[in-house]
């Protein structure tokens, strides 16, 4: 792998005006000259969690390398850490690009990181996978952009109507939005919006609060005066942990039948483990849950060599929501690059438009700007949580998928406050 | 829930919000109140204090006590920094500020980067009995979590206030704002009360962040958030006032919580800063004392 | 000598409730050379201050050849022609000593040849050798010379020494009131703030002496010195104690 | 013109030639990409020196000013197809009314309420586009700017040659004011400002202008920022790094001068481009924080002051 070290000598390079690629012999590969995927991961900085993505890349490369490669060729990687900073986005891809000459190109993580790249692309025509980004390509509609996560189509607005599904279900008829300002949260409460008003609900409340708070009894006691059917949270790591607490010391009204949403944090080892029983009931976002509907050999023999690496590197134990796509990014790119015969972007871009890719996560198709044609973001709801113990969030029965139908695995229960007794 | 109901809660939440924020600006009240010493480190080492009691708290010693073992530690930890200070610029004369602030602005960065390194970037909490119930007076729900952190605040802007009063060396402390030159003819050195003060600011910063953690977790940056704030209640507090710097941080924590509960939560970073502002354009002497 | 180039009347300033100075009257008339004499505290450096603007009186009136300039900033009286020394030197630091004369030439409109006029005062002061040091470099005399030369390269038409012998050898004494005689002689007003007694009664055409913030005492040297009340506040004090 | 001045100018011409010629030496776009982030510091760290090296305030906010130049530009393109040069205009206008404003409500007082509330800045300019929908409150905005016109060989060619005049604007504005009556009455302010007054220096309003053309010049480091990353949200736009270097890069070229903010940017920058790939962003902070502490206490004039210190003059 390339990383930091082997940017030394390209830094070197660069800086005596000798900017030569990096040379690095295959290995059992005769002659062949890698193929190399470049990406731009945050190994530092405010998404720092999401570097075990890294852990989901290498595993996919090992496996392909251990497979022969593609196209007979040996699969290198070449990985920069962007810092989570938006403005390095651009030099970083030239550098993958004009300097590395890397072959095919994953995306950064999320949308703000995502849209800086974008432009470049495409103005250079190029093939990417991208890695989160939520509604990433609606507004530049790149013809060989492809998500690895699986959002579903116009996924602006609809990636969580899962759970207004639910809440229609439900008969709520009020409802209740509160997200952090910060850019993932505040999309989906502005999706959120409106879906509910296409739902024909009443939004009884509808606020955004500051990415630093740590108190939440008192808009915790708003919410509670406006009297909800349902309360969509888009929320942080942070703050999902204090509302959680709030939660517990303030209460909430019997009138909520779901609680959740679109919170970041719960779908974490470290979370789920320090809060607990004080989850159960939560009904939230999630990409993959360990329940019978989704199990695979593949995606269970991913899990077996995940978590003893991430246990040595400390990060995620757990590891459901983002390194299985960044596995998913490299089979989406094999199969592209395996289906058109070589590495012409727009051949790649064409297969993968017309054909269905078997992934470790479920089927993928893709629309003609790379969303996968179905949403495939669960609902799920925390049950039957005893202690802090990690390992029984590995089992079935703790996140309980009810939404989308097809892998539904458990009942909702509801309302909110029935759910959190268990 | 009643209006009026809601109202009581929101200002009683606001009391007890201001109340952390006057533990976490007390030390500031000393060293740029009394002392002058721009140090805007102190919200970095507020949150230094915060990992201490963190970390004592893993082996399961109860936060309020592993503040009060980490007051020792802190406060040589002060005096060390005071006297790398005036060593820095006394040997120049005098302190010019934009070198005294960049040194602490460097200084705050050293800190964070220290926990980062130490602990990781991830957010930590303390666990204690009392984190997790909640009181009920009357129509009042009063989170334990908000209201032990809550008593810190009161409890050392006392303890500080009879020490400045009765003390001796809370005497010479008030003095050396005052006058240096009379301190010297007494006999005593004004460097070394004044490296005194600054460990005791610095010793103030493990409470402050003790009652932060409690009230919810932490990472190595939450510092930043705070600084708007401490020196805002500072100045607004006039300069060195211990029991102003209560007043006003309990005000300010009221008026944190009626805007985010009647305006919108996302207006509330602003509402310290603004009221600063407009106190500096408004009354710039009035409010503390002399200018310049 | 016949009409006031600096006249104050009823001039008051208060920090909090203790009274600074005032009300004072006083005259300065052009050309004359006036010293104001007086304990610590006597109100001398806040009647300067009020003079040059970098405090402004609570009531009264601050007139400069006939305009009222109660109202105005410091740097606008700078610019009229009333300049002063500080007590302490407030060299510009950072700057050579050259370029310390060249700010008031820069704002102080009127002089054709700036750099002329530099070189001229620093010939005058006898700082010529330094005017390439920095500042910061000076000795104690150098300071007080270059506070001089500061103050009078803008051709001022009143100079407010304060203090600017303060700590200086009896022959460095001589050397700055020098300056100030031939300063006088070319037409300007010199008011001398001074403890070192002999100087500033050698020096002044009048005296005026100040205690707890009230004029106590007005006359020639003599007259001041022979003053009982004069002779109280500065011997008095310690038989007193 | 002095001769110093025929030479900076030629020097400053022969510059901006290069820049314009060196897409068609420089086939490899990363050095354009690269080069863009150094020039934007070095006119960062050029304009924040204008009142913090000057005159001696310290603006903690540099971020808010390029953040509000970056937001003004974005939000005139993206509403009105305003382009890149009026939205620089205008970025400048902004920049310089928020000076004006934090000045005129703080210079009055002691620099250190100055700084203060400059701490402040980027909290209030955050908060205010969190709270307006038109700027995409913390979703961001999305800017597609127009393809560069046709002499540019692409993009990042376009931006930097872009960044570039800017930058040799803004060292000659810079290089201008420190010689010129406007840096001599500053240093005098820095010096002693009772002194400054007293010389017939007008301080509050050299103050004042000092704010209004350093926030010009950050927020017109910002103003294409957009245009590079074709997306801003509050977050980056506001960036803690930004304020960071805007201090540091000044402090370690040297504060007296114009070419110290240059120097230190050019060193800085470079270092961190090639390290953001090679240490992580902790790293970074560190490095800058420990690197403020020493030339704080070590060397307080920069690099510029210990080359000099054996010099008798800091003559320019």
């Amino acid at each position: 792998m390339i990383t930091r070290r082997n940017f030394n000598r390209l830094a070197a390079a660069a800086a005596s005006g000798l900017a030569m690629p990096a040379v690095l012999t295959g290995r059992a590969f005769g002659q062949d000259k890698p193929i190399r995927f470049g990406a731009s991961i945050s190994l530092t900085g405010a998404l720092a969690g999401t570097k075990n993505g890294q852990i989901g890349y290498e595993l996919w490369r090992d496996d392909v390398n251990a497979a022969g490669g593609l196209l007979g060729r040996p699969v290198e990687l070449v990985l920069l850490d962007d810092q989570s900073t938006a403005s390095n986005i651009p030099a970083i891809y030239s550098a993958l690009v004009d300097v590395e000459k890397c072959d095919v190109l994953f995306g950064p993580y999320g949308a703000s990181l995502t849209a800086p790249v974008m432009p470049f692309i495409k103005q250079r025509d190029l093939f990417m996978i991208g890695m989160f980004p939520l509604a990433g390509n609606d507004q530049a509609k790149h013809d060989k952009f492809f998500h690895s996560a699986a959002w579903g189509p116009n996924s602006g607005t609809d990636w969580a109507r899962g759970f207004f599904d639910l809440a229609k279900s439900v008969g709520v008829k009020k409802l209740a939005i509160l997200a952090n300002d910060l850019e993932f949260s505040k999309n989906a409460a502005v999706g959120g919006a409106k879906v509910a008003e296409e739902y024909g609900m009443e939004i009884v409340f509808n606020q955004s609060y500051p990415p630093n708070t740590s108190d939440f009894s008192t808009i915790l006691r708003n919410i509670s005066a406006a009297n909800p059917d349902a309360v969509f949270i888009g929320s942080y790591p942070a703050d999902s942990t204090a509302i959680i607490h709030s939660v517990r010391e303030i209460g909430v009204p019997d009138s909520v039948k779901l609680f959740g949403g679109a919170m970041i944090g719960p779908q974490y080892g470290s979370l789920l483990s320090s809060l607990g029983p004080e989850l159960n009931g939560l009904v939230n976002c999630h990409l993959f849950s360990p329940e019978p509907t989704m199990q695979s050999a593949e995606i269970k023999s991913f899990f077996d060599r995940y978590v003893p690496r991430a246990e040595k590197e400390g990060v995620d134990p757990l590891g459901f929501y983002i390194p299985p796509f960044y596995y998913v990014a490299g089979q989406l790119a094999a199969a592209a690059i395996t289906g058109a015969g070589s590495l012409d972007q727009a051949a790649m871009a064409q297969w993968l438009h017309a054909n269905k890719v078997d992934t470790i996560v479920g089927p993928a198709t893709f629309n003609e700007i790379g969303d996968w044609t179905t949403r495939r973001v669960l609902m799920v709801q925390i049950q039957n949580v005893e202690g802090n113990d990690l390992a029984q969030f590995r089992e079935a029965g703790r996140q309980v998928i009810i939404d989308p139908p097809e892998l539904k695995s458990g009942d909702l229960i509801h309302p909110y406050n029935k759910a959190r007794a268990g | 829930m009643t209006q009026f109901d809601l109202f009581m809660n929101v200002v009683a939440t606001g009391v007890l919000l201001g109340s952390v924020y006057a533990a976490v600006a007390l030390g500031l009240a000393i060293t740029f109140g009394i002392l002058h010493i721009p140090n805007i480190a102190h919200p970095a080492l507020v949150i230094m204090g915060g990992y201490f009691v963190v970390h004592a708290n893993r082996f399961g010693v109860d936060p309020l006590i592993a503040a009060l073992v980490g007051l020792v530690p802190f406060y040589l930890l002060g005096m060390l920094l005071y006297s790398f200070y005036a060593n820095t610029f006394e040997r120049r004369g005098r302190a010019d500020v934009l070198q005294s602030l960049t040194l602490f602005f460097g200084l705050s960065l050293v800190i964070e980067i220290i926990l980062v390194l130490a602990y990781g970037s991830e957010l930590k909490s303390l666990t204690a009995p009392y984190i997790g119930s909640s009181l009920r007076f009357g129509p009042l729900t009063i989170p334990s979590r908000l209201l032990v952190p809550a008593i810190l605040g009161p409890a050392t802007v006392g303890a500080l206030w009879l020490y400045f009063r009765y003390t001796n060396s809370g005497t010479a402390i008030r003095a050396v704002a005052h006058d240096e030159r009379a301190l010297s003819i007494a006999g005593l050195d004004p460097a070394a009360i004044k490296r005194q003060a600054f460990g005791l600011a610095t010793a103030t910063a493990v409470i402050g962040g003790a009652a932060l953690a409690m009230i919810g977790p932490i990472d190595p940056f939450s510092g930043r958030f705070q600084i708007g704030r401490v020196f805002a209640i500072v100045v607004l507090a006039g300069m060195g006032s211990i029991p102003g710097t209560l007043v006003v941080a309990i005000g300010l924590g009221i008026a944190e919580t009626l805007i985010a509960s009647y305006l919108n939560p996302a207006w509330s970073p602003g509402v310290a800063f603004a009221m600063l502002l407009g106190a500096l354009a408004l009354r710039p002497q009035g409010l503390f004392g002399t200018v310049r | 000598m016949s009409r006031p180039a600096l006249s104050m009347s009823g001039v008051e300033k208060s920090f909090g409730p203790f009274r600074a100075l005032g009300p004072v009257d006083l005259d300065l008339m052009a050309n004359e050379r006036l010293g104001i004499i007086g304990p610590n505290g006597a109100g001398k450096t806040t009647l300067i201050n009020c003079i040059t603007g970098v405090l402004r009186p609570d009531s009264g009136s601050v007139r400069f050849e006939g305009a009222d300039i109660t109202a105005l900033p410091s740097f606008r009286r700078a610019r009229l022609g009333i300049s002063r020394t500080f007590q302490i030197p407030h060299p510009f630091r950072g700057m050579s000593v050259v370029e310390n004369l060249l700010v008031p030439l820069d704002y102080i409109h009127g002089v054709e040849d700036r750099h002329r006029r530099a070189a001229e005062v620093l010939e005058r002061v006898g700082l010529s050798a330094r005017a390439a040091y920095p500042s910061e470099d000076l000795s104690q005399l150098e300071l007080r010379k270059l506070e001089l030369a500061r103050a009078l390269v803008g051709n001022p038409k009143v100079l407010i020494a304060d203090e600017a012998m303060a700590g200086l050898s009896e022959a460095e004494i001589d050397e700055v009131l020098a300056i100030l005689y031939s300063l006088n002689e070319q037409g300007v007003a010199v008011i001398m703030i001074e403890h070192i007694m002999h100087a500033v009664m050698r020096f002044s055409q009048r005296v005026v002496c100040f205690e707890t913030g009230q004029l106590i005492a007005s006359g020639t040297a003599e007259e001041v010195t022979r003053n009982p009340t004069v002779q109280k506040v500065y011997f008095g004090e310690q038989a007193h104690h | 013109m002095t001769r110093g001045g025929w030479t900076f100018g030629l020097a400053m011409l022969v510059i901006v030639l290069a820049g314009f010629l060196a897409p068609h030496v420089l086939k490899n776009p990363f050095y354009f990409f690269a080069g863009y982030v150094i020039l934007q510091y070095v006119v960062i760290a050029t304009g924040w020196n204008i009142l913090g090296g000057y005159a001696g305030y310290i603006n903690f906010g540099a971020a808010g000013f390029f953040g509000a130049g970056a937001y003004a530009s974005a939000f005139l393109f993206n509403a009105f197809g305003i382009p890149l040069w009026g939205s620089l205009i205008a970025a400048c206008v902004i920049g310089a009314g928020l000076g004006l404003l934090m000045g005129y409500l703080t210079l009055r007082i002691q620099g250190v309420y100055f700084a203060i509330a400059t701490l402040g800045l980027v909290i209030i300019l955050e908060t205010i586009i969190h709270n307006i929908p038109a700027l995409g409150g913390a979703r961001g905005m999305v800017v597609y700017g127009p393809p560069p016109p046709g002499w540019a060989a692409g993009p990042p060619q376009y931006m930097f040659v872009l960044m570039l005049l800017i930058a040799v604007a803004s060292v000659s504005l810079a290089r201008w004011m420190q010689l010129s009556w406007v840096g001599r009455g500053l240093r005098a302010v820095r010096a002693s400002e009772d002194a400054a007054e007293c010389s017939g220096v007008p301080t509050l309003r050299l103050k004042l202008l000092a704010c209004a053309v350093s926030g010009a010049v950050l927020a017109a480091a910002g103003a294409p920022y957009p245009f590079y990353t074709s997306f801003v949200e509050p977050v980056t736009a506001f960036s803690l790094i930004i304020g960071l270097n805007a201090i540091a890069m000044p402090l370690i070229g040297g504060t007296r001068s114009w070419q110290g903010p240059v120097i230190g940017a050019l060193l800085l920058a470079t270092t961190q481009q090639i390290a953001t790939i090679t240490i992580s962003s902790e790293l970074n902070i560190l490095f800058v924080g420990v690197v403020l502490i020493a030339f704080v206490a070590l060397a307080p004039n920069g690099l510029i002051g210990l080359v000099r210190r054996k010099g008798t003059e800091a003559r320019l």
